[in-house]
């Protein structure tokens, strides 16, 4: 097992050197090819970690851990050697049932923007380089969701900065340079503070508990909600926040995502965004308990205000792309507030919305990019209406994600949604609950605003008079390697929404 | 002989450099009030050395050392105001400004 | 005194690179039969030879613990001008490696035809001397003296090419140190006058049991002191001499100034704060904080809108100082040292490769690199790695783990307050250097920098970049420099 | 009867000082200046350091004032008073130096006020040779190679080009 | 080729629906569950189950779809792959909200109706109100639904559990259950189109009309009265939810047929009728008696029947004629053609429309008179309040039905005497009145696809009175007969004298859909533009103001640079002083 992880970090990563060490003249296609062999190799290796063994290494609902016993749900696929023995750094990795899902997530989206890049190019080209830092990316990710060392969390976590942005810079909009550039770099620029902070914080919890591994601090946390213990949870908390993005700290996403190339808006949002509220619940939540259990209302009270803020600012945009990028502000409100409410269900619904929003979330990304692609705009107005006579496919899993987005029951968006809100509804018992129940009922009137936007979304986009909104010449309706890269995030979605035991089940009683 | 005679000298001599380095302009005037700067150390090092009496004579041990020091600064000092003479024709401290990033070139 | 067989081992370095300096000198001097090729080479490789035999010298010796020139004292510890410990080691290497570094980069056809080859080594060698020195100084006289051997060659190596820039560079840094020099000499006559020791052991002692009064003295003159060290490395206040003179200089000398002669002010520096004249809690680590976070902001900010590629890195030289100060403000040597090493290595790449493009476009602009990853990958993959470890993000993890270790000793050391500044200026400062690696990717370029590099250029800047991949993927070996 | 030396010597020192930074010739600066570094030799022998006074008139007086004589030469400096010698940030410049002589001068008083020296005849060259080659020979080595590579930097600094 | 897969999937799932309901018809009761995962406490899965209720809720939706998907094969054309598709999804979520013993699974049952019903009224996306109304209709009943998903987490949580049969109304505290049960009733009251939700459902009438019959007939909208039904015991337990219940259903029904009264077109008044019919079922309901849930269930059956025969009718005045608005149907009728020419849709019409008037011997009559006898049975024999105000609001009902059916039927297919040929009510606001009058050359009746199912659910509407066996009260049905000549009468009276009436509060639906948009669209609009603003001007302006303070401040050390070696020693001095002093402070 342990090989196979190891296998799953090293080998993009050097294929992604090997890229660049090869020509060139490397054909556009062919370096796609290369990509999808080694990414889907990755995702080969990916679904091989997905274990039997249910739950999580440890943490249960606020209980000391100490009762379970340190073995008491092992990590699969460990390695775990000193690093950097002056900084008491390890290489300690491993993965158990909240990291696989993740990982796999991150396998197939790298895999299906791959195979996506096989026919549908940015038009500045460069694909070798696209397609190395598309592997870099996976790697860096895959990384963070199995280091189980706060510092190799926090390398991982950086690793994926740079390549972003200039997936970002180099082929973002390019109708739009200087736009793209000052996106790109306010991505950067925000993600690395909010990780500056949160290495604050991770030092401070070294400071109180003298290790940096994560399996013991998750053993034996720092407790204490007030003092040392709080600066770093708020810390940790609010770097974090900057990634997941919470409100008011999500100002570089519209950007980043509008401009971004279809490939960068689908593995920024499926799957980079993961790491923050990933990072929330493997490290603050288990590491400072009872600081999280202080700033939890907090935290939720943010994460209502960002359903509630995404959604209107959804409903006022004029731009699809960024209309997205919003729409995922609100969901990760809702991933948000699941974790603040530290309960069963809060968390398991955090757990499961973001695997649904990485599915989700890539395909409207990669269906707004085929739009894009085709009308070179995503200015709503520009593009015009009547989707539905003009690409009436697209324009059908236009509607088809966006229903599945909107928390459709019986789509994957739902139960995250569903149980964030029963987990709002029954926080833990050291939370106020008076204070979740109003963020329950904010949070459900943000589903109705979600609808809303999405409905206008479909309604200003899809439907509408044909004879006013002729057809462009170019648009063909999709494609067939659209139909291969899209149909697996269809079915998945699908999937998850009638089967949500699927992953519930795999983490068992937290 | 009180203390403070010699020290407040030093500090005088040594502001009176300061204002010396500060307001005159040319290199070697410049030069010449850092003379007087290092006199002031050698001042107080020679007086502290008088206060001390730890028959090792540091103090002035020292002062002999930064006696050469000064010297070897100002050979050398003099040999790049020369140089800068022969590149400027002038010797002026706050009139070599080549060297500053040019308006035009900043956006 | 009688020198005894550890002080011989304790000053063989210096005293190698001192007769080596000599033996440059007179090759050059009395060996005029031979073509310049040829002594160039001749002194490029003794030179070579003379630092790397110090760098074995100190490898061989460094667990060792040589005090050297010592005086015993009636009570407390016997005083000595030159200690051989660890932390000396690790900084000579950090020196050596540096020094090694700027002969590299300074070898035939890439040294400016107009630098007289002899001088030039034999200044640069007793710099080295000087720095070597001063690393393992534990009397105020040696480590004054020392800083003036760093110093004073490194002015004439600015104005060694001898033109107008020159000159104009030479001054500006000469009057700053002469002035500094002055200063710290004052502040080192109250020290004195204070404790009455010039041993760095025994002023430690001796500072502790002072009244108030003398206590205020003695902080002033540690402040003069500091302040000598700040002139040095260019903190702010005393920073603005180099953006000037780093651009006046020849690159090679740039280099040399910004990784030698830095890293012996930051050594010097650090042997005060590790001996206890700055001790744990004392208003001397206080300044030293400052400015530590005021010559990280300023420097960074400034490093924003560059156009130049050596002003910009004289200024973001000036941040990384920031960064190196906020260790040294809390006594963690190994965090300075480590920080250090991976500063002179990135430093000496970046260095090398702008050297390379600014023999072939002088006016050493930003846009000069535009596209340069299409049209000479080779050497802007290097610069863009050297680049990101100055910035500290991954591919460079050298870069990342070094501040990382400084942010863990400023937090340990309960500075809550600087460790946000850096945590602004980790941010400030990414900026700076993405503004550049943007223009090596912007593609296409109307005119991509493209030419046959010098071989020794590229056998340096490989070189630079093994070592710096090394480091960043084995960042414990940076660590192990000061243990 | 040192302490009336001292302070005769100390006034002219200051008061020679005072010419050196205002003096609008600036080849009077450099004598005055010979005549403040007289007198702080004075000071010294005052002090009873007689072998750091010979030393100050034999490298000050008789070497370094010879070299800035000549560097003013050379850099034809002229002998007529020069209303821009001093630049207009000067009263700014005395402001911070007294500033700083206030700040300094304080602390001094405050440190040392009530201390008194009775110099001693310590400062034979004797006794500095001893200090130097018992306690001080590193810093004294190091210093040679100070002046060695100040010197062959300032010729290399003065030589022409080749070109030239 | 994908289309006719779908036609013929969709008309056999149906089949399957009905053939189901008929294998279970009589079987014991079953439960099963499956997929369950464990969240704290609390298991959530799936769960299935088949008793009376699901095997009789089954057969209706059964038999109404394959009525709906057999005429839509001749009714629609364009777009039938996605039509036919979905016209199966949503029968097939209703037949899940039918058997689903779990309340998620139930709730995705619900949940995908209104999406497939959002998508179906949309069928006509190039139509303006077709889209405005799909919208409107879906974010009503999201909204509604908000409150259903919050009453599962009450009463799931409350309970311990999110299976309907393990639901125990003993084993919830009193507070817990009515907060549970008036949270589900939200739900409840937006997917029935009750007051104060009822707006959407005549908005979803630009929808196609089988489409319409399915919704208004045996899905979405019965599903109401079918999870009131289901949840009884547990609503019953609540008598304060009753109460509400009974309020919410005498007002509705009442308030729609008024609406329904001056509405001017087929569809919008059969909408308006289905929304009161609905009403008269809940408020049978909230007697809280055994008898009233029957009463419900039975009405629910025969308004299935008649309800499906109106709209599918109505569907095919569409098809044939292009229009059911009053309006251009008066203009057939003035000619007199409507009747002749279309003579199967005019009957079954008539029958439909005599069930849903309650004319005696129709299936709408009998189920309507159980409604009246469970109402005067609860208030006559338990004294209850609601009893009486049940039994007066569905009289009163009952009459203004009665009027709204004849006026409809009257003006629809017969030539007013007192206007025969002239302009007439419906004429005065019609800029198209004088033009050419239309050419009813090829007016004829649909084809047997559409007929057929017209015919089958005309039988329905006339015997299924029967099926639940005669125990008539002949008091109340003879009184109930008599309210309905008094509401026949003054529309024949009307129509004869050639005058319809039609209040403009009524006409405007009493102004609730404007009163809506101005409180909830109006303000949600300003704050999204608040939100984006605030996102650009606010939060983004910080960013922008630290980028433009980097640069600044780049730009002011700039300055500082000033070349000038001496100003450099004069800063540094400074400094050294600025040093002192500061550090002074700070040690102070």
């Amino acid at each position: 097992m342990n090989a196979i992880l190891l296998g799953i970090l090293a080998l993009p990563m050097l294929a992604a050197l090997a890229l660049w060490a090869l020509p060139i003249t490397l054909g556009d296609r062919l370096a796609a090819l290369y990509g999808a062999v080694v990414s889907g190799l990755v995702l080969v290796g990916s679904v091989l970690l997905w274990q039997r063994t249910e739950g999580w290494f440890a943490y249960s609902e606020l209980q000391p851990v100490q009762q379970l016993g340190p073995n008491a749900r092992p990590l699969d696929a460990v390695t775990d050697v000193p690093w950097i023995p002056p900084l008491n750094v390890r290489f300690h990795i491993g993965v158990d049932s909240i990291s696989v899902p993740l990982i796999i997530l991150t396998a197939l989206l790298t895999f299906l923007c791959c195979i996506y890049s096989l026919k549908i190019t940015p038009r500045i080209g460069r694909m070798r380089s696209l397609i190395a830092l598309l592997l870099v990316i996976e790697a860096g990710v895959i990384g963070a969701f199995s280091a189980m060392d706060l510092v190799l969390f926090f390398v991982c976590f950086e690793i994926v900065l740079i390549p972003m942005w200039l997936i970002i810079d180099i082929w973002g909009d390019d109708h739009d340079p200087a736009g793209r550039k000052r996106a790109a770099t306010t991505f950067v620029l925000m993600t690395v503070f909010g990780s500056a902070l949160m290495l604050l914080g991770f030092l401070l919890v070294y400071r109180q508990a003298g290790t940096f591994d994560l399996v013991q601090l998750t053993n034996s946390p720092v407790l204490g909600g007030h003092g040392i213990p709080l600066v770093a949870a708020l810390l940790v908390a609010v770097g974090l926040a900057v990634k997941v993005p919470l409100w008011p700290l999500h100002i570089w996403l519209p950007d980043a995502h509008a401009k971004a190339p279809t490939v960068g808006s689908v593995i920024l949002a499926g799957i980079l965004l993961k790491l923050g509220t990933y990072g929330l619940i493997r490290i603050l939540v288990p590491v400072l308990p009872d600081a999280t259990v202080t700033i939890a209302p907090y935290l939720g009270g943010f994460s209502t205000v960002a359903i509630i803020a995404g959604s209107l600012a959804c409903l006022g945009q004029t731009d699809l792309k960024r209309l997205i990028a919003y729409s995922s502000v609100g969901h990760m409100g809702f991933v948000g507030l699941g974790i603040a409410s530290l309960s069963d269900a809060g968390m398991k619904g955090a757990l499961f919305a973001n695997i649904a929003h990485g599915i989700i979330t890539g395909l409207l990304f990669f269906v707004a990019g085929a739009i894009k692609d085709r009308h070179d705009t995503s200015d709503l107005r520009t593009i015009g209406r009547a989707l539905y006579a003009r690409l009436p496919r697209i324009g059908a899993l236009l509607t088809f994600a966006c229903l599945a987005s909107l928390g459709l029951p019986g789509l994957a968006g739902f139960w995250g949604e569903m149980l964030v809100l029963l987990g709002a509804y029954d926080p833990s018992a050291a939370l106020p609950q008076a204070t979740f129940r109003v963020f329950m009922v904010v949070a459900g009137l943000g589903t109705v605003l979600t609808a809303a936007y999405f409905l206008r979304l479909i309604r200003n986009l899809c439907q509408g008079d044909p004879a006013e909104n002729p057809a462009s010449a170019f648009a063909v309706d999709l494609s067939r390697i659209e139909l291969i890269t899209w149909s697996p995030l269809v079915v998945l979605t699908v999937l998850l929404g009638v089967w949500p035991g699927l992953l519930l089940h795999q983490w068992g009683i937290l | 002989m009180p203390l403070v005679l010699p020290l407040l000298l030093a500090v005088v001599l040594f502001c009176l450099g300061v204002y010396g380095v500060l307001s005159r302009r040319n290199a070697i005037t410049i030069l010449m009030s850092l003379e007087l700067m290092l006199n002031a150390v050698n001042l107080n090092l020679v007086a502290f050395d008088a206060w001390h009496l730890d028959g090792l004579a540091t103090g002035q041990t020292l002062a002999v050392f930064v006696i050469t020091v000064a010297a070897a600064e100002i050979g050398l000092g003099l040999a790049i105001v020369l140089l800068l003479f022969r590149g400027h024709g002038h010797v002026d401290a706050d009139a070599a400004r080549d060297l500053v990033e040019h308006e035009e070139s900043a956006t | 005194m009688t020198l005894t067989w550890t002080d011989w081992q304790a000053i063989a370095v210096p005293l190698v690179l001192a007769i080596g300096a000599v033996a440059v000198l007179l090759i050059d001097a009395f060996w005029r039969s031979a073509t310049v090729q040829l002594r160039h080479t001749v002194v490029t490789l003794l030179t070579g030879a003379v630092i790397l035999f110090g760098l074995v010298f100190v490898w061989a010796q460094r667990d060792d613990f040589k005090p050297a020139f010592c005086r015993p004292v009636v009570e407390g510890p016997a005083e000595c001008s030159l200690v051989f410990e660890p932390l000396t080691a690790g900084l000579w290497g950090v020196l050596l490696i540096g020094g090694l570094g700027v002969v590299g980069l300074s070898a035939y056809r890439l040294l400016s035809a107009d630098i007289p080859v002899g001088e030039y080594h034999f200044l640069l060698l007793s710099a080295l001397v000087g720095a070597t020195t001063l690393a393992g100084a534990r009397d105020l006289a040696t480590v004054v003296i020392g800083l003036e051997v760093v110093s004073l060659p490194s002015f004439a190596l600015v104005a060694l090419r001898r033109d107008r820039r020159g000159s104009e560079a030479a001054l500006k840094a000469f009057l700053v140190s002469v002035l500094s020099t002055a200063v710290m000499l004052f502040g080192i006559s109250y020290l004195y006058g204070v404790t009455g020791s010039l041993h760095l052991v025994t002023i430690a002692n001796r500072l502790t049991g002072l009244d108030p009064d003398m206590k205020r003295v003695a902080f002033a003159a540690g402040l003069f002191v500091v302040v000598g060290f700040a002139f040095k490395i260019a903190a702010v206040p005393f920073h603005a001499w180099l953006p000037d003179t780093y651009v006046g200089a020849p690159v090679e000398v740039t280099a040399f100034l910004a990784v030698v002669s830095k890293s012996a002010g930051v050594a010097g520096l650090l042997v005060l704060v590790v001996t206890g004249i700055a001790p744990d809690g004392s208003d001397l680590r206080l300044v030293i904080a400052i400015l530590a976070a005021v010559t990280m902001t300023v420097g960074n900010l400034a490093a924003l809108r560059q156009r130049e590629a050596v002003r910009l890195l004289a200024w973001s030289s000036i941040g990384q100082v920031g960064f190196l100060l906020a260790p040294l403000a809390v006594g963690d040597a190994q965090a300075v040292v480590g920080y250090l090493a991976a500063y002179v290595i990135v430093t000496l790449g970046a260095f090398g490769a702008v050297a390379v493009v600014q023999r072939h476009r002088p006016a050493g602009l930003l846009s000069d690199y535009r596209g340069m990853v299409r049209s000479e990958p080779g050497l802007a993959v290097a610069l863009i790695f050297f680049l990101v470890v100055l910035a500290g993000l991954p591919p460079g993890l050298a870069g990342l783990f070094t501040k990382f270790a400084a942010f863990q000793a400023v937090i340990d050391g309960h500075l809550g307050w600087l460790a946000i500044v850096m945590a602004v200026n980790v941010m400030i400062g990414l900026a700076v250097y993405l503004r550049w690696v943007a223009e090596l990717f912007l593609l296409p370029a109307d005119d991509p920098f493209s030419v046959d590099i010098e071989t020794p250029a590229v056998v340096m800047v490989s070189l630079f970049t093994a070592a710096a991949v090394v480091v960043s993927v084995l960042p414990s070996t940076l660590f192990a420099l000061a243990t | 009867m040192t302490t009336a030396l001292f302070a005769v010597a100390g006034a002219v020192a200051v008061a020679a000082a005072v010419m050196v930074v205002t003096s609008r010739r600036i080849v009077h600066a450099a004598l005055w200046l010979v005549v403040t570094l007289g007198a702080v030799a004075g000071c010294f022998g005052a002090l009873q350091a007689e072998f750091v006074a010979l030393v100050q008139i034999l490298v000050y007086v008789g070497a370094i004032v010879v070299l800035v004589l000549f560097a003013l030469m050379l850099t034809k400096a002229p002998t007529n008073p020069l209303p821009t010698l001093t630049t207009g940030r000067s009263p700014f410049a005395a402001a911070i130096a007294v500033v700083l002589a206030l700040l300094l001068g304080a602390g001094v008083v405050f440190a040392f006020g009530n201390q008194k020296i009775e110099p001693v005849p310590a400062g034979s060259a004797n006794a500095i040779g001893t200090s130097i080659f018992q306690t001080w020979v590193l810093p004294f080595e190091i210093l040679s190679v100070l002046l060695l590579a100040a010197l062959i930097g300032a010729i290399a600094l003065s030589q022409r080009k080749k070109e030239d | 080729m994908i289309a006719t897969v779908w036609r013929v999937a969709g008309v056999g799932f149906s089949l399957l629906l009905v053939l189901i309901a008929a294998l279970l018809y009589g079987a014991a009761p079953e439960q099963a569950s499956f997929l369950n995962s464990q969240i704290g406490d609390l298991t959530i899965g799936f769960a299935v189950r088949t008793d009376d209720l699901t095997v009789l809720l089954l057969a209706v939706v059964g038999v109404v779809a394959t009525c709906v998907q057999v005429y839509s094969l001749s009714y629609l054309h364009e777009r039938a792959s996605s039509y036919h598709a979905l016209v199966t999804l949503f029968t097939a979520a209703m037949a899940t909200v039918v058997v689903s013993d779990s309340l998620f699974l139930l709730l995705i049952g619900w949940e995908v109706m209104g999406a497939c019903s959002y998508l179906l009224i949309s069928h006509y996306w190039e139509r303006r109100d077709a889209r405005s109304g799909a919208v409107k209709a879906f974010l009503m009943t999201r909204l509604a639904d908000v409150g259903f998903l919050f009453g599962i987490f009450v009463l799931g949580v409350g309970a311990g559990t999110f299976r309907i049969s393990e639901l125990d109304p003993a084993r919830i505290s009193p507070g817990v259950l009515t907060a549970g049960t008036l949270l589900l009733l939200v739900g409840v009251v937006g997917k029935s189109a009750q007051v104060p939700l009822q707006t959407w459902l005549p908005d979803a009438m630009p929808g196609p009309s089988p489409v319409s019959a399915l919704i208004h007939a045996a899905t979405m909208v019965a599903a109401g009265v079918f999870l009131i039904a289901r949840l009884y015991d547990v609503f019953s337990a609540s008598s304060t939810t009753m109460t509400v219940l009974a309020i919410i259903a005498c007002v509705t029904m009442l308030f729609a047929a008024l609406c329904a009264m001056a509405a001017v077109e087929v569809k919008r008044v059969l909408a308006w009728s289905t929304v009161s019919q609905l009403a008269i079922m809940f408020s049978a309901l909230s007697l809280g008696t055994r008898e009233g849930r029957h009463a419900a269930l039975f009405h629910l059956v025969t308004h299935a029947a008649f309800k499906g025969l109106l709209f599918l009718c109505a569907g095919v005045l569409l098809h044939q004629v292009g229009s059911a608005a009053f309006v251009v149907l008066r203009r057939y009728t003035r000619r007199g053609v409507l009747r002749n020419r279309l003579r199967v849709t005019f009957l079954t019409m008539t029958v439909g429309l005599a069930a849903l008037a309650g004319v005696p011997g129709f299936a709408g009559f009998f189920s309507k008179d159980t409604v009246l006898e469970a109402a005067w049975d609860h208030a006559h024999h338990d004294g209850s309040v609601i009893g009486w105000v049940v039994l007066a609001s569905v009289g009163l009902t009952a009459s203004l039905t009665a009027f709204y059916c004849a006026r409809l039927w009257l003006w629809v297919f017969f030539r007013s005497p007192a206007l025969a040929g002239a302009i007439g009510a419906f004429e005065v606001d019609d800029p198209m009145a004088d033009l050419e009058d239309p050419d009813t050359s090829k007016l004829k009746d649909a084809s047997w696809l559409m007929l057929g199912p017209l015919v089958l659910l005309a039988v329905g509407a006339l015997g299924l009175g029967y099926v639940d066996g005669l125990h008539l009260n002949w008091a109340i049905a003879l009184g109930s007969t008599v309210l309905v000549l008094f509401g026949v009468l003054p529309a024949y009276s009307l129509w004869s004298r050639g005058a319809d009436p039609r209040p403009a509060v009524l006409e405007r639906e009493l102004g609730v859909d404007r009163a809506y948009h101005g409180i909830f669209v109006g303000p949600v609009r300003w704050l999204a533009k608040l939100s984006v603003l605030g996102d650009r001007d606010v939060i983004g302006a910080y960013v922008r103001a630290a980028g433009r303070s980097g640069t600044l401040a780049s730009q002011g050390l700039r300055l500082l640079q000033t070349g000038n070696v001496q100003t450099y020693l004069t800063g540094a001095v400074v400094g050294v002083v600025a040093l002192a002093i500061l550090a002074g402070v700070i040690a102070r």
